[in-house]
């Protein structure tokens, strides 16, 4: 299977577009009838490539189809169709020309099986097509699957590509396929040497993977120039590790920070052990999951927007239910933080239970919109856009906390009741309210959270209990009552937990950072910013 | 002064015999009917699973009564919340044999709650069915391991990865606990005799509900770019599914590049994720819900109307609880009793039909035969087969693979009737190797 | 050395800051031997934050605490100072709630310290007898099987000074004895306190200038954490800076 | 000098009274389960004495928790923790037991070792086959732990809130390494499986009778251990430093002294609870060290009334049956009714059923004209429930609860 199959397909391209239609078109129908009898995916597999060998690009129809198993047979006379399911019927349409050609019921028809190793096999055949595509970024895709895919055979169309091609960085890639072509075709020494530069340019893993195999497979000079260009791609590559590395802490740093800022402000704040926190944070993304079954069944083009829609309902859910506590329980506590902290212990339990019968007790599904799928790559980076915006998420809630906080007479009054509450009562500040509606703000930034959380995690009953320990760990870390405390104090265990992880596991690097925890508390009682003052303790 | 001692005896005797008596109660329920005991966590991390195996057998007992019962008499289910809390497991356990007297128990979900509540079958002679895969390396006389061991699970998908995808490269990603570990282990070995260097497995385990696998997701990215095929066998444990896979989609590692195939992903877990991304990664188990047979297609329609919700999915251990139960059935028929003896040797051979088209029969050493499916991943949430063994597999309980175990048999027929039989010193009680 | 000799207490140049607010600033301060001594000044003078650095509570920065002209106490913590002999009376009085009138003054009575000592502990003749005597010092007999929490607010502001006499202690700091008292309670405070002062030195913070009249002795003025003026009442109260910032206004 | 106390006080009464009980029940349970005949109505079920056994060794846990929080104000979220190593030690003993009857039926290593390839035992393991070794290991394990940690933490003076969520920090670490299987514990799936404890078969009804009655004992000896101590000079210390600890450093005590010595005390009790717990559950998992698990506990004793000695042994006996019984009966409400019961419990009933209990005997005892006092068990935590707390802020004006920021 060494056919120049690029050429030939890019021929074909180029005779499509003078010629209308294609110029055999009952042969290729004859080869896609063929779909039919192909009994397992060695089958298809030989039938997929004979249709490719055509170069007709009418093909492409039909290989996609395949790849997406959209492609069935009817059971009554064999003849192959793309279907689209609908419902219980599945619309046909011609595999070549896409003219409909009625419905079926599932029953009348059978799939085309299809696995990975075919899907993977399609991707490459069309490949070859794409290089030629008007779209740059799509020829830079196919320059890409050339890269991992090198066939010395494509060196032709690569040479005709770069020729034409206008775009530099485009370019710059179909440069190094050419180059990962050159290594695996039988070419002279020198110019493997100058090839082994060109993909050590490009100094990803890929260029790596490429490398080891050449050095691996042959001798002298060009083993030498790539082995050393593999040492140089570990060297620089180890570096983006240790960047990466970083970016892990900071987005882990990010999840803590979001599930404990509100903790920051009922604990740190106000002083009250609120074990139901984790609750909170699982009621705002069970909020999500509401939200986003109501836009599913009746506005679906809505769906990027869910989260938007989430947000304040998660914060003004959270927060009634926050303020429900408060007032029906909390306020009774004040001043016995061991005893709140088993009160709000046995809400913990009733709000489970209480998802848990209405929700069932399964995982619920919460989907990510468009913007909050994939990643970007940030030179050797990988980058995932869900985190990203988390930890973008994360520092602006922090920020809005923070103006809230410092800025606002809210924030003025609430302050004012930490400091002195006889005092601020005296000025006319309705000191309970002001409890209130704080506690109400912690459990409604909570209830954010879980908006965010739900992009990352499971939605079900148990979402909280995940989150509360980590939380707690972070507010009294970071030292109580002081937010800048819990944003060091996330981000460094976010961190530190990155860096532990890769040499003691996931687990023992946990272990590690909880005795750390412990030991920095006997060091400093109260935290990483604690206050210091002269108050006589009780 | 003397009331005040009497007060506390009181108080005191109160609180003991209020767990007598509330506990005893059922006791004295009618004789007429044949209690059957459903021990499945309802609340706690596990409920999340064993809920719908609780609704799967109150189901089965409902259409058992109402094909007449058993024996002549009806069919009654004890259903008790053992919390996911293990030795909770063990008190009920107790409690459903000692005071309910059921005749038979359908239980169980983690090893560690069969684990659990081993003893107290093997001390009160009683029946449990186990319906979900494990690790193997048990065969008690009181059990009945109605999921698959590994030799029906994790071999076949390794085997199909190898030959139809080519994979050079493993990647054996578990939840650190048992199952995985002696999956992992089981398959080290069987790998490395298929000629697999040891630098080409990397092995990987995390704990319960891990959530952040952004740097797992990346080792397994920077392991996968060796120029070899590469692919994931996944035994992560159910919550933690989620964000790994979210994470793997995330970074766009796509099923064709680095396939992962997965033990303990079903139907029920991708109900509760977006399966866009996931399509083309793969699972293995002995069914699918959208295995096209009219056994299966039957008892889905049943079963949604039982449930009285048509997106109620169906799942591998759900058919495990079917095969068991109508097992138990047949064999109590054929013994013509439920006392627990005489089900044991009654049931050995017992052949009931399956899901998936064909019969499944217990096997004397307690493991019934099923067939091995692969599915890939579907945008709806189901697998599409691509994949099946051409015959049965019969449950291996334990491994060849593993050194202290590839001598070991059980067979609880008359003769032997043991669970660790050694072939090389032609003992009971397994030993030899050592 | 030779200054610090003949003295219970000598502060010398003691300065301590709470994130970047000196609440004690340069601060020298000499008790001798057998003196009592009245300290005064407005809130945040730094009065209690002073007997936080005598007792170990609070580190200073820098100065020196010599405690019975040789031991200093910025090596100690509280409860090594408190068994030198220093016994304190919080502001806020502070006593064993739990505990009946009788048991608070046995836990404060002087002996061994320790865990098993007290595990197996018998009480003695000689230490009924000293609680006794100390309730009778305290006019408290009669509560002596109450609850201290049940007691009243100046019942339990004796209660302290008198746990204090059971430590036996050298030297008294007493934080605001008689604030929340009736006028009557305030005379017989006064009273008592000057009976105590007849064997132990003594240090008083109060507000209550009457009271601080009818302890009559030496007085010290504190303002922002350093001394303002030092000697007899009549000579404190006319000195123009401590009306400026203190009684005036 | 226990004749002398006798008729002391109502607490004092009581708690000779739970002693004397529970001694009967050690006597008597045994012979009703094994020498009557299951028809008699004075049988009691084997499944009953494996219930209830559990439940002692629950009791004592609270016990252990109520002597370091009731008395001494730590409130640890972590016990959890100490009873699991105490059954850890225990069972590894009943592992090192199990010898050549193991599924592999090797001599040395537990089965757990030999399906995970383990080649020998690991040095941690070495000793557990002798019984007065585990024992030692019992209360030593949990014994060390609590001191190390109690004395790094007490002299930080790490207190209140911060002290809890570190001791929650602890379990859960100790959780999380547990679960490793690397750890050689048996991960997940804990130690099972157990055959003998001191040559007597573990599922035989007479060595269920024994255990039980071994917890019953256990028990009875430790009300009588913190009978003692509670009454000591160091007893009035503890609660001293509960109620004012910086007081009783100025008097020139050293609370972190007095705090260790009582958590070390509190720590072995629950060692010695969770050794008597494996055998009689017949599985120990590090789902022991899970901090709901503690958490649970502070609930029995906040329910039966902590600062008392009876109280926790009732909290714990009335939780665990309510537990077994609604688990059974109302699987959905269990939840509800649990966490229900911890805001009652902390609203309404701030001293547990027995204040509770007293309450009404007092109300009782007034209406029937006579005049006697409840017993004041002095060790009572100054408390006061939200009801009367209302009524106090609305009546008099005084201060209501206030949040206090942590510091």
């Amino acid at each position: 299977m060494r056919m120049p199959r690029v050429i030939v397909l890019l021929a074909a391209l180029l005779a499509a577009g003078l010629f209308a239609a294609s110029a055999d078109e009952d042969g290729l129908r004859r080869i896609i009838a063929k779909f039919a009898d192909a009994k397992d995916f060695k089958a298809t597999e030989a039938v997929a490539r004979e249709l490719a060998e055509t170069g007709d690009p009418a093909v492409e129809r039909v290989l996609l189809a395949l790849a997406d198993g959209n492609l069935f047979v009817r059971k009554g006379d064999g003849a192959v169709f793309v279907g689209k399911e609908t419902g219980a019927s599945v619309t046909l349409s011609d595999p070549l020309t896409g003219e409909k050609a009625g419905e079926a019921a599932k029953a009348e028809i059978t799939k085309v099986k299809v696995n990975n190793g075919l899907r993977r096999l399609i991707r490459d055949l069309l490949g070859g097509l794409t290089l030629g595509s008007a779209d740059p970024l799509t020829r830079g895709v196919a320059a890409d699957t050339m890269f991992r895919t090198p066939d010395a055979a494509n060196i032709e169309a690569l040479d005709a590509a770069i020729a034409r091609e206008t775009v530099a960085s485009v370019k710059a890639r179909l440069e190094q396929a050419r180059a990962a072509s050159i290594l695996v075709s039988d070419g002279s020494d020198e110019e493997k040497v100058v090839a082994i530069a060109v993909v050590e340019a490009r100094g990803d893993r890929d260029a790596l993977s490429l490398l080891t195999a050449v050095a691996a497979r042959t001798e002298g000079a060009v083993r030498e120039a790539a082995e050393n260009a593999i040492a140089q791609v570990n060297g620089r590559l180890a570096l983006w590790a240790a960047g990466q590395n970083v970016w892990y802490g900071i987005s882990l740093g990010s999840v803590l920070l979001l599930a404990a800022i509100g903790l920051a402000i009922t604990f740190g704040v106000m002083g009250v052990i609120n074990m139901a926190h984790g609750e909170m944070v699982m009621l705002g993304a069970y909020t999500t999951y509401v939200v986003q079954s109501i836009i599913r069944t009746s506005f679906p083009g809505l769906f990027d927007w869910s989260l938007a829609f989430a947000l304040p309902l998660a914060f003004l859910v959270a927060a009634a239910v926050g303020l429900a506590i408060e007032r029906g329980i909390i306020r009774f506590l004040y001043g016995r933080p061991l005893e709140t902290l088993l009160a709000t212990w046995g809400v913990s339990l009733i709000l489970q239970q209480s998802v848990r019968t209405l929700f069932g007790p399964t995982n619920r599904e919460v989907g990510n919109p468009s913007w909050m799928s994939g990643g970007f790559d940030l030179g050797q980076m990988a980058l995932t856009w869900n985190r990203f915006w988390i930890v973008l998420f994360a520092l602006g809630v922090f920020a809005v906390l923070l103006y809230v906080m410092k800025r606002t007479p809210w924030g003025l009054q609430m302050r004012a009741v930490t400091a002195n509450r006889r005092m601020a009562a005296s000025m006319g500040i309705r000191t309970p309210w002001v409890d209130a509606l704080t506690f109400a703000l912690g459990s409604g930034i909570a209830g954010i959270a879980g908006v965010a959380l739900s992009q990352i995690d499971n939605v079900s009953p148990n979402l909280g209990q995940g989150y509360i320990i980590d939380s707690f760990m972070v507010v009294v870390f970071g030292g109580v009552g002081n937010l800048w405390g819990t944003l060091v104090g996330a981000m460094s265990l976010g961190v530190l937990n990155k860096f532990l992880e890769p040499y003691a596991g996931a687990v023992l690097g946990k272990i590690l950072v909880l005795v750390l925890i412990i030991l920095f508390i006997q060091k400093r009682p109260r935290g990483l910013f604690a206050l210091k003052g002269r108050a006589v303790e009780a | 002064m003397r009331g005040m001692n009497w007060g506390m005896t009181n108080f005191v005797a109160a609180g003991l015999m209020a767990a007598g008596l509330s506990l005893s109660v059922p006791a004295h329920a009618a004789d007429d009917t044949i209690k059957v005991g459903v021990l499945h966590s309802l609340s706690g991390t596990m409920a999340i699973s064993e809920t719908t195996l609780k609704d799967t057998m109150l189901f089965l007992i409902d259409e058992q009564n109402k094909k007449g019962g058993l024996l002549g008499k009806k069919l009654e289910a004890v259903v008790v919340d053992p919390a996911s809390d293990w030795p909770l497991f063990a008190e009920k356990a107790r409690q459903l044999i000692a005071v309910d007297k059921v005749a038979a128990v359908f239980g169980c979900w983690t090893s560690v709650s069969r684990k659990s509540v081993l003893p107290v079958f093997e001390e009160l002679n009683s029946l449990l069915f186990y319906p979900v895969q494990y690790e193997g390396e048990e065969s008690q006389r009181n059990v009945f391991y109605t999921g698959a061991a590994p030799n029906q699970q994790a071999i076949p998908a390794v085997d199909y990865l190898m030959e139809n995808e080519g994979v050079e490269r493993w990647v054996l990603a578990g939840t650190d606990y048992v199952y995985p570990q002696t999956t992992n282990k089981i398959l080290q070995a069987y790998l490395e005799s298929k000629g697999v260097a040891k630098e080409d497995i990397l092995v990987n385990y995390t704990p319960f509900g891990h959530s952040d696998w952004q740097t797992i997701v990346t080792d397994i990215k920077n392991f996968g770019s060796a120029g070899k095929k590469t692919a994931v066998v996944s035994t992560i444990n159910g919550d933690a599914n989620v964000p790994f896979y979210k994470e793997l989609a995330n970074q766009g590692i796509k099923a064709e590049d680095i396939p992962v195939v997965a033990f303990s992903v079903g139907e029920e877990e991708l109900a509760g994720l977006d399966t866009g991304p996931l399509v083309g990664h793969l699972t293995a188990w002995n069914y699918f819900q959208s295995i096209d047979t009219p056994e299966n297609a039957e008892f889905i329609a049943k079963w949604k109307e039982y449930t009285k919700n048509p997106n109620r999915v169906t799942n591998d251990p759900m058919e495990a609880h079917v095969i068991g139960f109508n097992m138990w059935v047949k064999a109590v028929e054929k013994a013509g009793t439920t006392d627990p003896d005489a089900v044991i040797d009654a049931i050995i051979g017992v052949s009931v039909p399956n899901l998936t088209g064909g019969y499944s029969t217990m096997m004397p050493n307690h493991h019934i035969t099923k067939p091995v499916f692969i599915g890939e991943i579907q945008a709806d949430g189901q697998m599409e087969t691509v994949w099946q063994t051409s015959g049965l597999v019969v449950g291996d309980e334990w491994s060849d693979y593993l050194p202290d175990s590839k001598d070991l048999i059980a067979d609880w027929r008359a003769p032997m009737s043991c669970g660790n039989f050694n072939v090389v010193t032609g003992k009971c009680g397994g030993k030899g190797t050592n | 050395m030779g200054k610090k000799s003949g003295t219970i207490l000598y502060l010398d140049g003691v300065s301590v800051s709470f994130d970047g607010f000196r609440a004690i600033n340069n601060l020298s301060l000499v008790l001798d031997r057998g003196e009592m001594r009245a300290i005064i000044g407005p809130n945040g003078a730094g009065k209690t934050t002073m007997m936080d650095i005598v007792t170990g509570k609070t580190r200073p920065d820098e100065g020196e605490v010599f405690f019975d002209g040789s031991v200093d106490l910025t090596r100690h913590d509280e409860a090594e100072i408190a068994t030198m002999g220093i016994g304190r009376k919080f502001q806020k009085p502070t006593v064993f709630e739990g505990h009946s009138v009788e048991d608070n003054l046995v836990l404060s009575l002087n002996g061994p310290r320790s865990i098993f000592p007290a595990l197996f502990h018998r009480r003695s003749g000689a230490e009924s007898r000293r609680v006794d005597e100390i309730l009778a010092i305290t006019r408290l007999e009669a509560k002596r099987n109450d609850m201290a929490a049940s007691l009243s607010h100046g019942q339990k502001q004796w209660l302290e000074i008198g746990m204090l006499l059971a430590q036996d202690p050298k030297l008294l700091l007493v934080d605001e004895p008689v604030a929340g008292m009736t006028d009557a309670e305030t005379v017989e405070t006064a009273r008592l306190l000057k009976d105590i002062a007849r064997t132990h030195s003594v240090i008083v913070v109060e507000h209550d200038m009457h009271f601080v009249r009818e302890l009559g002795v030496k007085v010290t003025c504190l303002h922002e954490g350093s001394v303002l003026s030092e000697g007899s009442l009549e000579h404190v109260s006319g000195d123009p800076r401590v009306i400026e910032v203190y009684l005036g206004r | 000098m226990i004749t002398g106390r006798f008729f002391a006080s109502g607490a004092d009464r009581r708690v000779l009274f739970t002693i004397a009980a529970l001694l009967g029940v050690a006597a008597l349970v045994p012979v009703l389960n094994l020498a009557v005949p299951p028809a008699n109505m004075f049988h009691v079920p084997t499944y009953m004495v494996a219930l209830v056994g559990k439940y002692l060794c629950y009791a004592l846990l609270a016990l252990a928790l109520d002597l370091v929080w009731g008395y001494c104000g730590i409130l640890s979220l972590g016990h959890g923790a100490f009873f699991a190593l105490g059954g850890y030690a225990m069972g590894m003993y009943l592992m090192r037991q199990i010898g050549d009857r193991g599924v592999y039926g090797n001599p040395i290593l537990p089965d757990f070792m030999v399906f995970l390839n383990w080649k020998e035992l690991p040095w941690f393991w070495y000793g557990f086959d002798r019984f007065w070794f585990a024992a030692l290991m019992v209360v030593l394990v949990p014994g060390a732990l609590a001191f190390a940690f109690g004395w790094f933490a007490f002299r930080s003076r790490v207190t209140g809130v911060y002290l809890s969520i570190i001791t929650q920090a602890l379990t859960y670490a100790l959780l999380l390494a547990f679960f490793r299987n690397d750890m050689g514990f048996g991960g997940n799936n804990g130690l099972t499986d157990f055959k003998d404890i001191l040559g007597f078969s573990i599922q035989a009804g007479t060595t269920r009778s024994a255990l039980f009655s071994a917890s019953a004992v256990a028990l009875a000896a430790a009300v009588y251990v913190t009978w003692r101590i509670v009454g000591s000079k160091f007893g009035k210390l503890m609660i001293a430093v509960r109620d004012a600890e910086s007081r009783t450093r100025f008097l020139g005590w050293r609370p972190e002294n007095i705090k260790l010595f009582a958590f070390t005390v509190s720590a072995v009790m629950a060692g010695i609870a969770g050794a008597l717990y494996v055998p009689q559950v017949g599985i120990i998992n590090p789902g022991e060290f899970d901090p709901s698990n503690s958490i649970e506990v502070v609930v029995w004793t906040a329910v039966g009334g902590r600062g008392t000695i009876v109280g926790p042994i009732v909290g714990a006996l009335l939780v665990n049956t309510g537990k077994s019984y609604f688990t059974g009966a109302l699987p959905d409400l269990w939840l509800f009714a649990l966490g229900g019961l911890f805001v009652c419990v902390t609203l309404f009933m701030p001293k547990g059923v027995l204040g509770l209990w007293d309450q009404l005997r007092a109300r009782f005892a007034r209406n029937g004209g006579r005049t006697e006092t409840p017993p004041q068990d002095a060790a009572q935590p100054v408390a006061r429930s939200a009801a009367q707390t209302a009524v106090e802020s609305r009546g008099l004006g005084a201060a209501t609860p206030e949040p206090q920021p942590a510091e």
